[in-house]
């Protein structure tokens, strides 16, 4: 192992944690980019212990697209849950559904999870311990409930996939 | 206008706290309370960077952040310590 | 020779007889009288001196704000009663070391012994009333550790505490007595105070003091009614009471009545009160020593007796009284020391002081019983025996004195009276011990003593003779000298010391007094009936009784003042801030001060709202814990948004973080305390805790509103003007936190550390039930470790670390700094223990946290201390600026080191308590064995 | 303003002290919380309540009274450590004395509580 | 200031503000814990995401340099608040809070609870409690 | 070194502290490392104290500029007379319980000699600070040692007591905060002379304002000093102690009554116009009650550590009399019985430690039990420490008592305070007495069996070095009240530290 990996075991996130210094501080001045490196540097250095290796995005485009996807998702989503929330409560017909998993590591799981709560009228209930069924919660269920699964699965899941290339 | 919208914002947010706070102590379940308290942190973000934008300074940044980053550890004890009782173990 | 070396040297002569108790008893008794022995020599080298009418005194300056001066001297009062100490003090421990048996520790009783002979001596020979008061308070407490000696035995133990009781009851009132004279006459010195006499007599508090000194006096001598204690000393080895009881202590309230006689007596309270104590004492003394079996229950009435006798002595109204006072004082203590010495011999060789059970011993023990009978006529006033010639002056001077005006006719009734019932007791000490009829069931078969043993005694009865012989002779000189003293200002009355006046009253009433006495004696059976019919009231019994009684009193009180409850406690507090600034505020007419009031809007008015119903609900709802907390929490978040909205963002972040902290840390104890509980307040108390905390937030609310609608000025200007161009930052709160007052910083971490060492300490060893399911009773779920958890934490904590570094380099600036870094990367990391447990991660920090805590602050004091080095105090600043290369201005400060330390504080007490805490249930948990 | 804000710390002030005069260690607990929340708002209204001007020097023409801020710092701190060793110290009171009254007994006159439900598992 | 400008962020606060608002309604009127678990969650979620949009823009045109320092809380938000969901979810099944009338498959409720996989019918029944 | 000499006695045990929790002195087996340590530290303090009185008789008081910021805006440590007497009583107090704890107590727990390193820090600290705030902090600093030296060894009876005292200091230090709010936002300062300038310059409502604020300060002060109604908390606290923690602890009631001395004799004293000498009317009848009620809890203490618990109530009680009495020479008075009767105090609680360890199960009860094995040794030491805390001659409690009973001058004052002390002392001596007797002197059987341990010479070391300090102050008395006679005119000078302190207008 080079001196540089083991300097940067993780070179994505220190990039990112550099951006994010100079976010938090407003400025691209030297002096915080230098300073903003040793933490980049530092940080994941002091935080390997305490991390489980996971597979790392593959492909960044790719989710920046699913990023902004989701974003447009979540725009829409609230404006429905919006409407549903103010109309009459008697309208609103919940439900569960089991979704069936592809993913099998927990990076992904977990993404696929968050982008599923963030999006219109869906929450990840539970995940099953063989991490095979990610159980959701629906606000509104539609009449077919395969519906709900076909949407995660497509839109979401597909996606992840390709992002981790797994 | 903007002060105005600010004005209006700010007590549209409160009136979401007093609801967050009234399904808090109405509950009828420890999950409600946790989770009103979770939107009361968020609303409190909302409402401290709404005062940011009224006084033209980022001073308060920081505390919006912090809200975010310990109300959702705050939550995430709350949860733990109904499900498991011990939070660290 | 100064004065001094006679209680140095006593006091020396007190360690002796421990160090060399090993040598075998004789040599530790020569050795234990070699210090007594001196002194008296020394003593003996300076009478002629004093019969040349000097008075010699030696003085040291000691404590001239209290006006204690260690000052001697030896007049002739002191003279004489410095013979009667150390003289039959020698004579008793010479007797002592047959008395004792061998298996005794003799040297423990030297050691008392002589320790009372040195507070004895310095009562005599002090010359300032707080040194005489502090030798006086020493008898007492030698006297209760002599009386007590057979600690084993029950009564001995009573008799001590009584004594001690009573003669420090005594000796406190003396105190103030002392004290008020010192305060009259603005010295403690006796001579000065005696040729102040007057000025004490026309005082205003004269009476106050009199009574003050008479109650320590009496006490002391065991006059009427204090006199109970005497009798009950008597389970004392009877060295003691020979010594203590009859020659010194009891006489040293004797010898304060005689030497503030110049001061205090010639009013008519004086010899009002001193007459009718001394009267009264004298009767009672006579009249119980006639039924008292034990033979030296019978002396210790008579001593009582004898003792009122002097008292009432000083007490009349005549000059010459006074002198006969000091006589029969030189009489008594010879011939009842030696009768103590004889009933010791008895008690000794019979195995019993019960005359019911004693008589005709002088088949057995001839010597001694001739000795004894020497002493007892003594006492019984008998001619040819110096008792006789002191009883017989007193008998005159009765005569004499017009004390209580037109009833003094009665004063020599009672006396010949006195003198009837002490030839009685007398009489029947000797009839029933040595004669009538044989002895029979004494534990022991009597015989003689050791020969030295009686020696002693023998010694006494001699003097006894001589002196009731040849009176002139023998004490003429040293009594007149002695009584000079208490007639500073004149020459003594005219007297003349011998055997035959000629045929006078005095004389009459002698014979009266010894006829009557032999008449009484033979009659007594019937009078013996009369007096049992009572019930013999036991002094110590009631005395003990007494105290057990004060003892549950005070229990009582105790218990009603102290139930150990904590609600009282807490209530009592915030009662005393209601009791104290409540008068204050009523005086405050308008709450409303005079600065302009701002004007409110709705977010405001909700926020309020919501603070306010939260803090209710709070209260409310503290019955379900965890509704309370989360409750409680709303409180600190509007707190927080609170601090923002007034310009505060410092504490608004701290606020935060702190609170989140705490609620983490209140729910982990939660769950080791019950969930909920049952209501257990009475609504009596709840209505009454309503009272007080409405009536304290009132208060409260008041207090602050009258503050912050008045203008005031503040030093807070100076910190904004200083802040950056002395303090080097534009934060002045940072600023103002870590170097205008650095130094609460600096004391707020070490409270943070000692806080988190303490709460390792209170969970070592902790031992635990832990709930098996919730209050509902549903078990717990199995998933410990939700993995979506546990990926959406590993990936916060990176971000959380930068944003405390942000946090942590901008402090000194902008809202910020060491502590709230310190917070966030603590929660960061509890996050991690939250999700992985400490299983997982404990083994992944393997950083100690208790050496962070020490670090951090260790960094924070070092910092600055470091400013010594330029010769500046403590925690002086330093900071500057340096143009780097590519970098720019860049500013460095001492007070960034100073910071860190607070963060390292921080961290490390935060996760020393944190991550134990979370250890409790598993196999880390903290024991006394780790590391 | 003024009027609600001490309003406010009043209210809070009298949550606080009726927790504090509770018979359970917890309730108790809380209460010492909620006073220190009413203290610290005290004490920081001290240097009178200021709207604009935090004091960051630069960032406006007012300040607030920067000093009573930094007292209340170290109070909300010191207050941080001592509310944390209460709450321990009352769990050992539980742990030792086997309830959580903070007389360590039952008040005279109340019926015993059960205490089945625990059991000392690990 | 530029007209635009301010409506513009007056507009994104508004926006901000009402979603905020509708999150809190959608709390305090939805009928179960587990609807009530989408409300708040989602609506804040844009609601603050005007609000701290209107802000980067606001300050950026009152600083004169772009701060984006604010999208940071939206980061820290999309990564957490999902978590918080989950938790509390979890957190409704195991107290098995009561789910509204109308809800559908709530036999799942219980596998979830158990996290046990849907396959797993036959060994659920026995051991579920 | 010599010019930070004022800030030494809390740099000393601070730094020494966290230094034994550093190795080579963490770790439960390198004990003696610590042990050595710590008794150096305690020394050094003592030889610090020493050098700071020498400073300070030589050349008036002297202040110390904590970061060089002057008075009123920084934080000033101002020692006088009374701040170095109290600090070198405080490190020698720590001295003797340190050297007590090596018998063993210190082994009993975690953390003992570093938090009595800090527990000294916090008392030094409040003894010599001048700024009220900065009070508070140290004497937070020294309650939270405290509250950690309280549980230290363990136990029900520890825990128990440290729940009530734990409690009713935090709402005593919320209360503190109240009270301070209310002083700054009166007077706008807090430097303790400052404010003495201040105050007198109020009127109307912020002078009734600032009146509150005094009282609820008295309040808290009482609390710490254990003044009646707030003095519930201190038997059962002081008993359950260990004994070189309870020895420890006899101090800590003074620093409250220092603080009320100082508090209330420079801000609110004789110069403070409308304010003046306000809490003496308070102050009179909780005294003579606090001694009343000590005395009571002498009369009613099952076992000898409640005892000295409540002879620790009664000094309390004495030394508010001798503050109420007012005046240089009842504070001289006072001071000397302050040092006085911590010294005793502490003894008392290492003898009743030394013979209930000796007595088997009954422990210091007065009950019947086994005879101590050491009758002697112990016998003796309980004896001269009797007579020393009833204040029998020849010893220093003799003089203490006279000191105060003179101070009280006029008519009514004398005959109230006399009448209480005197009698006080009476039954103090009566109790005593009985408990002499009955642990001494009454016991079943023999004290043959070999499970009953004797005294460690640690522990005999440590009661030996408080005791004779007792002989030794009435010896020394002399220069030792004229010592504190000039402690309390520089007390009394509310211009002095004023002027040591280099304040701007002083003079109107």
């Amino acid at each position: 192992m080079s001196l540089l990996s083991r300097m940067l075991p993780t070179p994505g996130r220190s990039v990112m944690l550099l951006v994010i210094w100079l976010m938090l501080n407003v400025t691209v001045s030297l002096g915080h980019i230098i300073l903003g490196s040793v933490f980049a540097i530092a940080i994941p250095l002091l935080c390997a212990p305490l991390q489980i290796s996971q597979p790392r995005i593959k492909k960044p485009l790719k989710a920046l697209k699913y990023f902004f996807m989701v974003l447009g998702d979540v725009v829409v989503a609230n404006v429905q849950v919006a409407i549903l929330v103010l109309g009459p409560i008697s309208r609103i017909k919940p439900g569960f559904v089991a979704v069936p998993l592809d993913l099998t590591e927990i990076k992904p799981i977990t993404m696929l999870a968050s982008t599923v709560t963030m999006t219109p009228g869906t929450v990840t209930a539970e995940l099953s311990k063989d991490k095979r069924y990610l159980y959701v919660h629906v606000l509104q269920m539609p009449d077919d409930e395969q519906e709900v699964i076909r949407l995660i699965k497509d839109r979401y899941e597909s996606a992840i996939k390709e992002m981790f290339q797994c | 206008m903007l002060a105005f919208t600010l004005l209006c914002v700010g007590i549209m947010i409160s009136v979401g706290l007093i609801l967050n706070l009234w399904r808090l102590l109405v509950g009828p379940d420890v999950v409600d309370r946790i989770l009103a308290l979770d939107t009361m942190f968020i609303n409190s973000i909302a409402l401290i960077m709404v005062y940011g934008i009224h006084k033209g300074t980022s001073l308060y940044f920081e505390a919006a952040l912090l809200i975010a980053m310990l109300g959702f550890v705050s939550s995430v004890a709350f949860g733990k310590y109904i499900l498991r009782g011990d939070i660290i173990e | 020779m100064s004065l001094f070396w006679i209680p140095i040297l006593l006091l020396i002569g007190t360690l002796v007889p421990k160090a060399t108790e090993g040598l075998g008893r004789n040599v530790c008794t020569a050795i234990t009288m070699l210090a007594p022995a001196v002194s008296l020599s020394i003593i003996a080298s300076f009478a002629p001196a004093i019969f040349a009418g000097d008075v010699i005194t030696d003085y040291i300056e000691w404590i001239p704000a209290i006006g204690l001066t260690l000052s001697m001297r030896l007049n002739g009062l002191a003279l004489l009663f410095a013979f009667l100490i150390l003289g039959i003090g020698l004579l008793v421990i010479f007797y002592a070391r047959y008395y004792l048996s061998s298996k005794e520790p003799v040297g423990r009783f030297y050691g008392f012994l002589i320790l009372f002979m040195t507070a004895m001596l310095s009562i005599v020979l002090a010359n300032n009333l707080l040194q005489l008061w502090m030798a006086w308070e020493i008898t007492s407490i030698s006297s209760f550790l002599l009386i007590g000696f057979w600690s084993a035995k029950s009564e001995s133990r009573k008799g001590a505490r009584m004594a001690l009781t009573v003669t420090g009851a005594g000796g406190l009132a003396l105190l103030a007595g002392f004290l008020l004279i010192g305060d009259i006459v603005g010295t403690y010195d006796i001579g000065v105070i005696v040729d102040s006499a007057n000025t004490i007599r026309e005082h205003s508090l004269y009476p106050v003091v009199l009574v003050l000194v008479l109650i320590g006096a009496f006490t002391k001598s065991a006059q009427f009614p204090f006199h109970f204690w005497l009798p009950h000393a008597m389970a004392a080895p009877t060295p003691v009471s020979a010594y203590l009881h009859s020659a010194t202590m009891v006489k040293a309230g004797i010898f304060l009545l005689a030497l503030l006689y110049p001061v205090l007596a010639g009013t008519e309270l004086w010899f009002l009160l001193v007459s009718l104590a001394g009267l009264a004492t004298f009767l009672l003394g006579a009249y119980v020593a006639m039924f008292k079996h034990d033979l030296k229950g019978v002396l210790a009435y008579s001593t009582i007796s004898h003792l009122g006798l002097i008292t009432l002595l000083l007490g009349l109204n005549t000059e010459l009284a006074a002198v006969v006072a000091l006589f029969h004082i030189m009489n008594h203590a010879v011939f009842k020391a030696s009768l103590f010495m004889a009933a010791g011999i008895i008690d000794h060789e019979t195995g019993t002081r019960d005359m019911r059970e004693l008589s005709g011993l002088w088949r057995f023990m001839p010597y001694t019983a001739t000795l004894t009978m020497v002493s007892a006529l003594s006492m019984a006033g008998i001619p040819l025996f110096n008792g006789f010639l002191s009883k017989e002056m007193f008998f005159a001077e009765t005569l004499e004195q017009a004390v209580f005006g037109s009833l003094s006719w009665m004063v020599p009734i009672f006396a010949t009276v006195g003198g009837v019932l002490s030839v009685a007791y007398s009489l029947r000490f000797i009839q029933d011990v040595f004669f009538k009829g044989e002895p029979e069931a004494l534990p022991k078969t009597p015989k003689e003593p050791p020969i030295l043993m009686m020696l002693p005694i023998a010694l006494l009865a001699v003097l006894c003779i001589l002196v009731g012989v040849f009176p002139g002779f023998m004490a003429g000189d040293l009594l007149a000298i002695s009584a000079s003293t208490l007639f500073p200002a004149s020459s003594l009355p005219y007297y003349s010391l011998s055997i035959w006046h000629g045929l006078n009253i005095p004389l009459l009433m002698s014979v009266i007094a010894i006829v009557g006495g032999v008449v009484l004696y033979i009659n007594r059976h019937p009078l013996y009936r009369f007096q049992f019919q009572f019930n013999d009231p036991d002094a110590k019994l009631i005395f003990e009784q007494a105290m057990q009684k004060l003892v549950l009193y005070a229990q009582k009180m105790h218990n009603t003042l102290d139930n150990e409850s904590l609600q009282r406690y807490v209530g009592l507090l915030f009662l005393l801030v209601i009791v104290m600034t409540a008068p204050p505020l009523i005086m405050l007419n308008n709450a409303a001060g005079s600065s302009p009031l701002q004007s409110v809007n709705g977010i405001e008015i909700i926020l309020a709202a919501i603070l306010c119903i939260g803090a209710i609900a709070t209260a409310i709802l503290h019955k379900q814990r965890m509704t309370a907390l989360i409750a409680i929490s709303v409180v600190g978040l509007v707190v927080s948004i609170t601090f923002a909205r007034f310009s505060a963002p410092d504490l608004a972040l701290t606020q935060l973080a702190v609170e989140i902290v705490t609620v983490i840390l209140l729910m982990l104890a939660l769950f080791f305390l019950p969930q909920k509980t049952s209501a257990d307040s009475a609504p009596k108390r709840v209505v009454r805790d309503l009272s007080i905390a409405a009536v304290i937030g009132g208060i409260v609310a008041t207090i602050n509103y009258a503050i912050i609608t008045r203008p005031f000025e503040t030093i807070s200007d100076f910190f904004v003007e200083n802040s950056k161009t002395g303090g080097g930052g534009t934060n002045v709160v940072n600023v103002i936190l870590v170097d205008f007052r650095g130094f609460d910083t600096m004391g707020e971490i070490t409270v943070l550390g000692i806080a988190a060492l303490g709460i390792f300490k209170l969970l070592t060893r902790i031992p635990l039930a832990m709930p098996s399911a919730n209050e509902r009773g549903i078990p717990w779920t199995k998933d410990i470790h939700p993995p979506i958890l546990v990926m959406i934490s590993q990936s916060l904590l990176p971000l959380a670390l930068l944003v405390s570094a942000y946090i942590f380099v901008r402090g000194h600036n902008m809202p910020g700094g060491g502590f709230i870094a310190g917070l966030v990367t603590s929660v960061a990391l509890i996050q991690q223990y939250i999700a992985h447990g400490v299983k997982w991660v404990t083994p992944r920090i393997p950083v100690n946290y208790q050496s962070v805590i020490a670090w951090g602050v260790l960094l924070a004091v070092l910092t600055g201390v470091g400013s010594w080095a330029f010769g500046k105090p403590f925690l002086t600043s330093w900071f500057d600026y340096f143009d780097i290369p590519f970098i720019g201005k860049t500013e460095l400060a001492s007070a960034l080191v100073f910071d860190l330390g607070v963060y390292l504080t921080v961290v490390g007490a935060t996760l020393l308590i944190l991550a134990n805490l979370g250890k409790l249930t598993t196999e880390h948990r903290p024991t006394m064995e780790e590391k | 303003m003024e009027l609600l804000y001490s309003l406010c710390v009043g209210v809070m002030t009298f949550s606080g002290v009726f927790l504090c005069l509770r018979g359970r260690t917890f309730p108790v607990v809380m209460g010492l919380m909620m006073l220190g929340y009413a203290v610290n708002l005290f004490l920081f209204s001290t240097g009178r309540l200021s709207l604009d001007g935090a004091a960051i020097l630069g960032k406006s023409e007012t300040y607030a009274d920067p000093l009573p801020q930094a007292l209340v710092l170290t109070a909300i701190v010191i207050g941080f450590a001592m509310t944390a060793f209460a709450v321990i110290l009352s769990m050992r009171a539980r742990a030792d004395l086997g309830n959580d009254f903070v007389d360590g007994k039952e008040p005279p006159g109340r019926p015993k509580q059960s205490v089945s439900r625990w059991s000392s598992k690990q | 200031m530029n007209f635009w400008l301010e409506l513009t962020v007056s507009a994104l606060l508004m926006i901000g503000g009402i979603f905020v608002l509708v999150g809190s309604i959608g709390l305090f009127r939805l009928k179960d814990a587990y609807t009530r678990l989408h409300a708040p969650t989602k609506a804040t979620t844009v609601g603050l995401g005007g609000i701290l949009l209107s802000s980067v823009i606001y300050m950026s045109y009152l600083q004169g340099y772009v701060n984006v320092h604010a999208l940071l809380i939206t980061l820290f938000l999309v990564i957490t608040a999902p978590v918080t969901a989950h938790i509390l979810a979890k957190v409704a099944m195991h107290h098995k809070v009561k789910t509204m009338k109308s809800t559908q498959n709530e036999g799942l409720v219980d596998k979830a609870r158990e996290q046990k996989a849907v396959d797993e019918e036959a060994s659920s029944k026995n051991k579920g409690k | 070194m010599m010019d930070h000499l004022p800030i030494l006695p809390i740099l000393v045990p601070l730094i020494g502290g966290l230094l034994l929790l550093l190795p080579p002195f963490a770790g439960i087996e390198r004990y003696v490392n610590r042990r050595v340590a710590a008794a150096f530290l305690c020394l050094l303090q003592i030889a610090i104290s020493i050098a700071l009185m020498a400073k300070v008789i030589d050349a008036g008081p002297i202040m110390y500029a904590v970061g060089n910021w002057q008075a009123p805006f920084g934080i000033i440590l101002y020692a006088d007379s009374l701040a170095a007497l109290l600090v070198f009583l405080t490190g020698f107090l720590g001295l003797a319980s340190t050297l007590y704890s090596f018998a063993g107590t210190d082994r009993e727990g975690r953390y003992f000699h570093p938090v009595m390193q800090f527990q000294l820090m916090g008392i030094t600290g409040a003894f010599l600070t001048h700024d009220l705030f900065n009070l508070f902090v140290f004497f937070e600093v020294l309650l939270i040692a405290s509250y950690v030296l309280l549980v230290h060894g363990g136990g029900k009876q520890r825990t128990q007591a440290n729940v009530h005292y734990v409690i009713l200091n935090l709402v005593g230090s919320a209360i503190f905060l109240i009270a301070l709010g209310t002083l700054y936002g009166t007077t706008g300062t807090l430097n303790i002379a400052d404010m003495s300038l201040k105050i007198s310059t109020l009127s109307g409502g912020e002078q009734v304002l600032a009146k509150v604020g005094g009282m609820m300060l008295l309040v808290v002060f009482g609390l710490k000093a254990a003044m009646l109604p707030l003095h519930f908390w201190l038997p059962n606290t002081y008993s359950a102690a260990s004994a070189p923690v309870a020895a420890l602890f006899a101090i800590m009631t003074k620093v409250g009554i220092y603080s009320i001395f100082r508090v209330f004799t420079v801000i609110f004293g004789d110069e403070a116009g409308a304010l003046s000498n306000m809490v003496l009317p308070w102050i009179w009848p909780l005294a003579i009650l606090t001694v009343i009620v000590g005395t009571i809890g002498v009369l009613a203490s099952p076992n000898l550590r409640n005892i000295a618990a409540n002879t620790v109530l009664i000094s309390v009680g004495t030394l508010l009399m001798a503050f109420a009495i007012r005046g240089p020479e009842a504070s001289a008075a006072a001071f000397y019985y302050a040092l006085h009767s911590t010294l005793i105090s502490a003894v008392l609680f290492m003898l009743a430690d030394m013979i209930g360890q000796q007595r088997g199960k009954a422990f210091d009860r007065f009950v019947i039990a086994k005879k101590v094995t050491q009758p002697a040794l112990l016998g003796a030491l309980f004896f001269v420490a009797a007579m020393v805390v009833v204040g029998l001659p020849p010893f220093s409690g003799f003089i203490g008592k006279v000191v105060i009973l003179q101070s009280a001058a006029s008519g009514l004052d004398k005959a109230l305070v006399w009448s209480t002390i005197l009698i006080s002392t009476l039954l103090t001596i009566i109790a005593l007495a009985r408990a002499g007797t009955t642990l001494f002197w009454r016991h079943a059987g023999d004290s043959s069996n070999s499970e009953n341990e004797s005294a460690s010479v640690w522990q005999v070391v440590g009661v030996t070095l408080l005791l004779v300090a007792s002989p030794v102050m009435a010896i020394f008395a002399g220069p030792i009240t004229e010592y504190t006679a000039t402690a309390a005119t520089q007390l009394h000078d509310v211009r002095l530290p004023v002027s040591v302190l280099q304040l701007q207008g002083g003079s109107q």
